[in-house]
């Protein structure tokens, strides 16, 4: 039964999520390397932070008539946000901020990339940005309610919206068994709410990196950081609303949920370098035709089992 | 929290819901615009989690977000000065309604300070969320129903305002087209 | 922090959205005042609920009701301007009342 | 330690980012820029923002050249530009381009001014569009330095929102190049060998724009070896693998179907013909069919005339659609415009 842990919990968190996430990077930059053929995974390990160095030593890029305020602004909310969405997620028995309504919590901090990256694309004043912003929120509008009704299916599941009654509800039988067809909806949709390959259109090489395309130095550094830290706050969330979050024989629960975390988050990285891109005009209709009558049948199986 | 704490946030959101909310109407780009609304929202639903309201305030937070986004596409799509680029200036009647907006504070100011209001001393709700969950689903679910069917009036009401084209365009006037004819292509059934 | 305070703050943003929503020519402008004034009803609802009536939700289903009301004007709102942009590619209402007839 | 001493210490370390332009005339060095980037280790980067390396394939004279110009004012500091004229001596040229890019000393010059010259769209009125809506309309140029985009190519468009609804070619630079062809002219080895690559380029390139990086990379690396001369023994494998990969994919076969389908009236050259998927799974089938005549003196195909129905089809068979579909359609026709330069010439 996890439990909010000591207030220097609070310091810990964006210091473990920065090592999911840096570790996320560092397998997608192997996988690349292997791909290209190009020098070693060891050499690929390091990438993540020599990009890091790289960007800090970049200079800050300003393009005519862009909106700084808001330009810079869209990094930072993407990052805290990130993080943010983890609070509520435990590791083992702990977990930072156990909020009462903690479900609706994380799916509020994830919205937030709606409007940030909308407002990377904007806030530079360059026409693949804005295009790209668009597409980032034509995804959004097709991801989220299948997301909120996946989530919707563990909260009705353990007849809480608070993380550690759903991580309760789990200790005989893993909500994933019961129901899969929302954890499959939920990983999709974590992938598409990081953009992430394969729903990479938002930065991709066509509108030549699209919200990225004007990005350079530290604002960059922190925006690609958001991308990573929301991705690693899904698979987190993953693992405590599907997977039985620390739950498992021998070990400890801390150490199985940094476990499944990372093996979620390696599963996600591998797909996204498996899987061509996904375009949002076709992602649309599947979305709304297929994942909201998929998970809203899933929330009704639920509904009728807890009944 | 202490309640010293309280009070400073509690002012804190308050001016900063006041600030941004007068600030949508002074900046000359919808994108800031938007923003400042949203950003006033967020100050609100700062108060709403102070009196214990958690469920509601987060939620304020999840649509206001969501909500502003989808404005300011509109916003952006439909005002002559998408980027920005030039000064604009929006406003009629500005002192007129300067002065109706200022009586008007000064009346609801002067009521809040002169009414009697009731107090209660009942015990807080534990969970406040249960209690509304109950005031909607319960009790025949009328305010369910109604809140329902009035969302899917506006669905429907929407898209014929919204759309243009009907299902004659897309799949011919005998309706026997295989594959509705359309702009860009969906990704069901090809 | 009293329902006075609460409610200071809710007349305040009323006022804010009140000037906006009658100083504003183009439509989208317009909603955001009046979207001004649903935050004040927001605000002002949940005060009640904390301060005057805690026992009953009703504070509450104001609250549930007002975002509700909002994301309707939000939505006909925007398709009133699609339709009317489209036919007569206006988004001010003085000139949608101008060319009326 | 104080800060300079710490920026030398990571400019050591820096990942290099390469922007690859090219120039017409310049596809031989492309080719090999991009064999030695990716055996490098080093990601090419899609915009000049993300870059710290400029790689000019090509020789960049007359307009090419301010194009040039106007993408290294773009890259922000630390950079190094590298101008590679011939494949021999790409090797060289980045590996000083490196050492420039790692010297703290020559990256401690005064910063360059700090606003830098992005696309910032240029407004035009208003116009009819699709959706019966008449909305503002930006005049953008597409090219010639896109990721992806072939060299020498520039469309004007007309955008409302992110819709094509004009679209003029334009093909600057191409009396610069001199009449030089790398695929059909001037490139070493047997022709059988030249047009597997060019198969294989063509097909990287819009897979990489279909965002299927892997099959791209994987593209790009069977075309390495065909040009290296690996025996055609070597090469079958990797590459059935491959086309089958490509044939078979669902989710490209999704995402590509319909795009950029020419209208058999429009009497396009056959191998342009269809959609873009079409092209895709013909240039995997043509590049699988070439193995056995890798040594041998084949016909090449008549890029030229493929390039000059392209130039001429592409801006009605580009108007109204939205951009990702514009850049997929391009980089399924893929025009070789130093072929149809070179004709020119030629003819003339």
């Amino acid at each position: 039964m996890p439990e909010p842990g000591p207030w220097w919990s609070a310091l810990l968190l964006p210091a473990v999520v920065a090592v999911f996430a840096a570790g996320a990077c560092s397998l997608d930059a192997a996988l690349r390397a292997r791909t290209a053929g190009a020098p070693g995974p060891a050499a690929a390990a390091l990438l993540p932070v020599r990009s890091a160095a790289g960007l800090l030593v970049q200079q800050r890029r300003r393009t005519p008539a862009a909106d700084t305020l808001l330009w810079r602004t869209a990094g930072v909310a993407l990052l805290a946000a990130g993080v943010l969405a983890s609070l509520v997620t435990p590791l083992g028995r702990w977990s930072v901020g156990d909020l009462s309504v903690g479900i609706v919590w994380f799916n509020a901090m994830e919205i937030v990339a709606w409007g940030a990256v909308w407002l990377a694309g904007w806030g530079a004043n360059s026409m693949f940005g804005l295009v790209a912003g668009y597409r980032f929120v034509a995804q959004g509008l097709a991801y989220e309610l299948p997301h909120m009704f996946a989530l919707t299916s563990a909260a009705i599941g353990a007849g809480s919206l608070r993380v550690a009654d759903v991580v309760a509800a789990q200790r005989d039988l893993w909500f994933v068994v019961w129901m899969p067809v929302a954890f499959v909806v939920f990983l999709l949709t974590v992938l598409a709410m990081a953009f992430r390959p394969p729903f990479d259109q938002p930065t991709g090489q066509d509108v030549a990196g699209g919200v990225l395309a004007e990005l350079s130095g530290v604002d960059r550094l922190v925006f690609l950081a958001g991308r990573w830290v929301l991705l690693v706050s899904g698979a987190g969330m993953a693992v405590a609303l599907f997977l039985g979050a620390g739950g498992g024989p021998l070990l400890p629960g801390w150490l199985w949920s940094v476990l499944k975390t990372a093996a979620v988050l390696a599963v996600l990285v591998w797909a996204g370098h498996r899987l061509p891109a996904v375009r949002m005009e076709r992602f649309a209709e599947v979305a709304w035709l297929v994942l909201i009558p998929a998970t809203l049948l899933q929330a009704l199986f639920v509904s009728i089992l807890v009944l | 929290m202490c309640p010293v704490w309280r009070e400073i946030v509690f002012w804190l959101c308050a001016a900063g819901a006041v600030a941004s909310g007068i600030v949508v109407f002074r900046v000359d780009s919808m994108a800031r615009a938007t923003f400042a609304l949203l950003a006033s929202f967020l100050f609100g639903a700062g108060t709403i989690l102070l009196v214990e309201l958690t469920y509601l305030g987060i939620l304020v937070v999840l649509m206001m977000i969501m909500e502003m986004v989808i404005m300011v596409v509109f916003m952006v799509m439909y005002m002559m000065n998408p980027a920005g680029l030039m000064p604009m200036s929006m406003l009629h009647n500005q002192k007129g309604s300067l002065a109706i907006a200022g009586g008007t504070f000064a009346v609801l100011a002067a009521g809040v300070y002169l009414v009697d209001w009731p107090t209660s001393r009942a015990p807080r709700p534990e969970q406040p969320v249960y209690s509304l969950g109950e005031a909607l689903m319960g009790s025949k679910m009328l305010v369910m129903i109604v809140l329902g069917l009035a969302l899917f009036a506006t669905i429907v009401a929407t898209v014929v305002l919204a759309t243009h084209r009907g299902r004659y365009d897309r799949y011919g006037d005998r309706l026997d087209r295989d594959r509705p004819d359309d702009p860009v292509r969906g990704g069901v059934g090809r | 922090m009293s329902l006075q305070d609460y409610l200071l703050l809710a007349a305040a943003l009323f006022s804010v959205g009140l000037f906006g929503a009658l100083s504003q020519q183009s439509i989208v402008m317009i909603m955001m005042g009046l979207e001004l004034m649903i935050n004040a009803v927001l605000v002002g609802s949940a005060a009640f609920w904390y301060f005057a009536a805690p026992d009953r939700p009703d504070g509450q289903v104001v609250v549930v009701l007002a975002v509700t009301a909002m994301a309707i004007e939000m939505a006909v709102g925007f398709a009133v301007t699609t339709a009317v942009f489209r036919a007569r590619d206006v988004d001010m209402t003085d000139m949608a009342a101008d060319l009326r007839g | 330690m104080d800060v300079t001493d710490l920026t030398a210490l990571l400019l050591r370390r820096i990942p290099v980012r390469p922007l690859v332009v090219t120039v017409p005339g310049g596809t031989g060095a492309r080719l090999r820029v991009e064999r030695l980037i990716r055996t490098r280790g080093w990601y090419p980067a899609a915009s000049p923002a993300e870059a710290n390396l400029l790689v000019v394939a090509g020789p960049a004279t007359g307009e090419p050249a301010d194009a040039v110009e106007h993408v290294w004012e773009q890259l922000p500091a630390p950079r190094a530009r590298a101008a590679v004229l011939d494949p021999g001596h790409a090797d060289g040229e980045l590996a000083a381009a490196e050492a420039t890019l790692r010297d703290a000393f020559r990256q401690r010059r005064p910063a360059p001014d700090s606003v830098h010259g992005g696309a910032e769209p240029e407004m035009a009125g208003r116009g009819e569009d699709r959706d019966g809506l008449t909305l503002d309309q930006l005049h953008v140029p597409l090219g010639p330095v896109l990721p992806g985009w072939p060299a020498g190519l520039v469309v004007r468009t007309v955008l409302q929102g992110d819709v094509l609804q004009e679209a003029e070619v334009d093909t600057p630079g191409l009396a610069e190049a001199g009449g030089r062809t790398w695929w059909w002219g001037e490139g070493p080895g047997p022709p059988g060998r030249r047009r597997a690559a060019r198969h294989l380029d063509t097909a990287a390139t819009l897979l990489s724009i279909a965002g299927d990086d892997r099959a791209a990379v994987a593209a790009r690396r069977l075309r390495d070896g065909v040009l290296t001369g690996l025996a055609a023994a070597e090469v079958a494998r990797p590459l059935h693998q491959w086309a089958r990969r490509v044939r078979r994919s669902p989710l490209l076969r999704w995402s590509l179907a319909g795009v950029g389908a020419v209208p058999a009236d429009a009497a396009p050259p056959p191998e342009l013909a269809g959609d873009a998927l079409a092209r895709l799974r013909r240039h995997a089938t043509a590049a699988e069919a070439a193995l056995d005549r890798f040594d041998q003196d084949v016909p090449l195909p008549d890029w030229a005339e493929q390039a000059q129905w392209t130039v001429e089809a592409l801006p009605w068979l580009l108007r109204g659609s939205e951009l990702a579909l514009a850049r997929l359609t391009v980089a399924s026709l893929d025009p070789d415009l130093e072929a149809l330069a070179a004709r020119e010439v030629a003819g003339a």
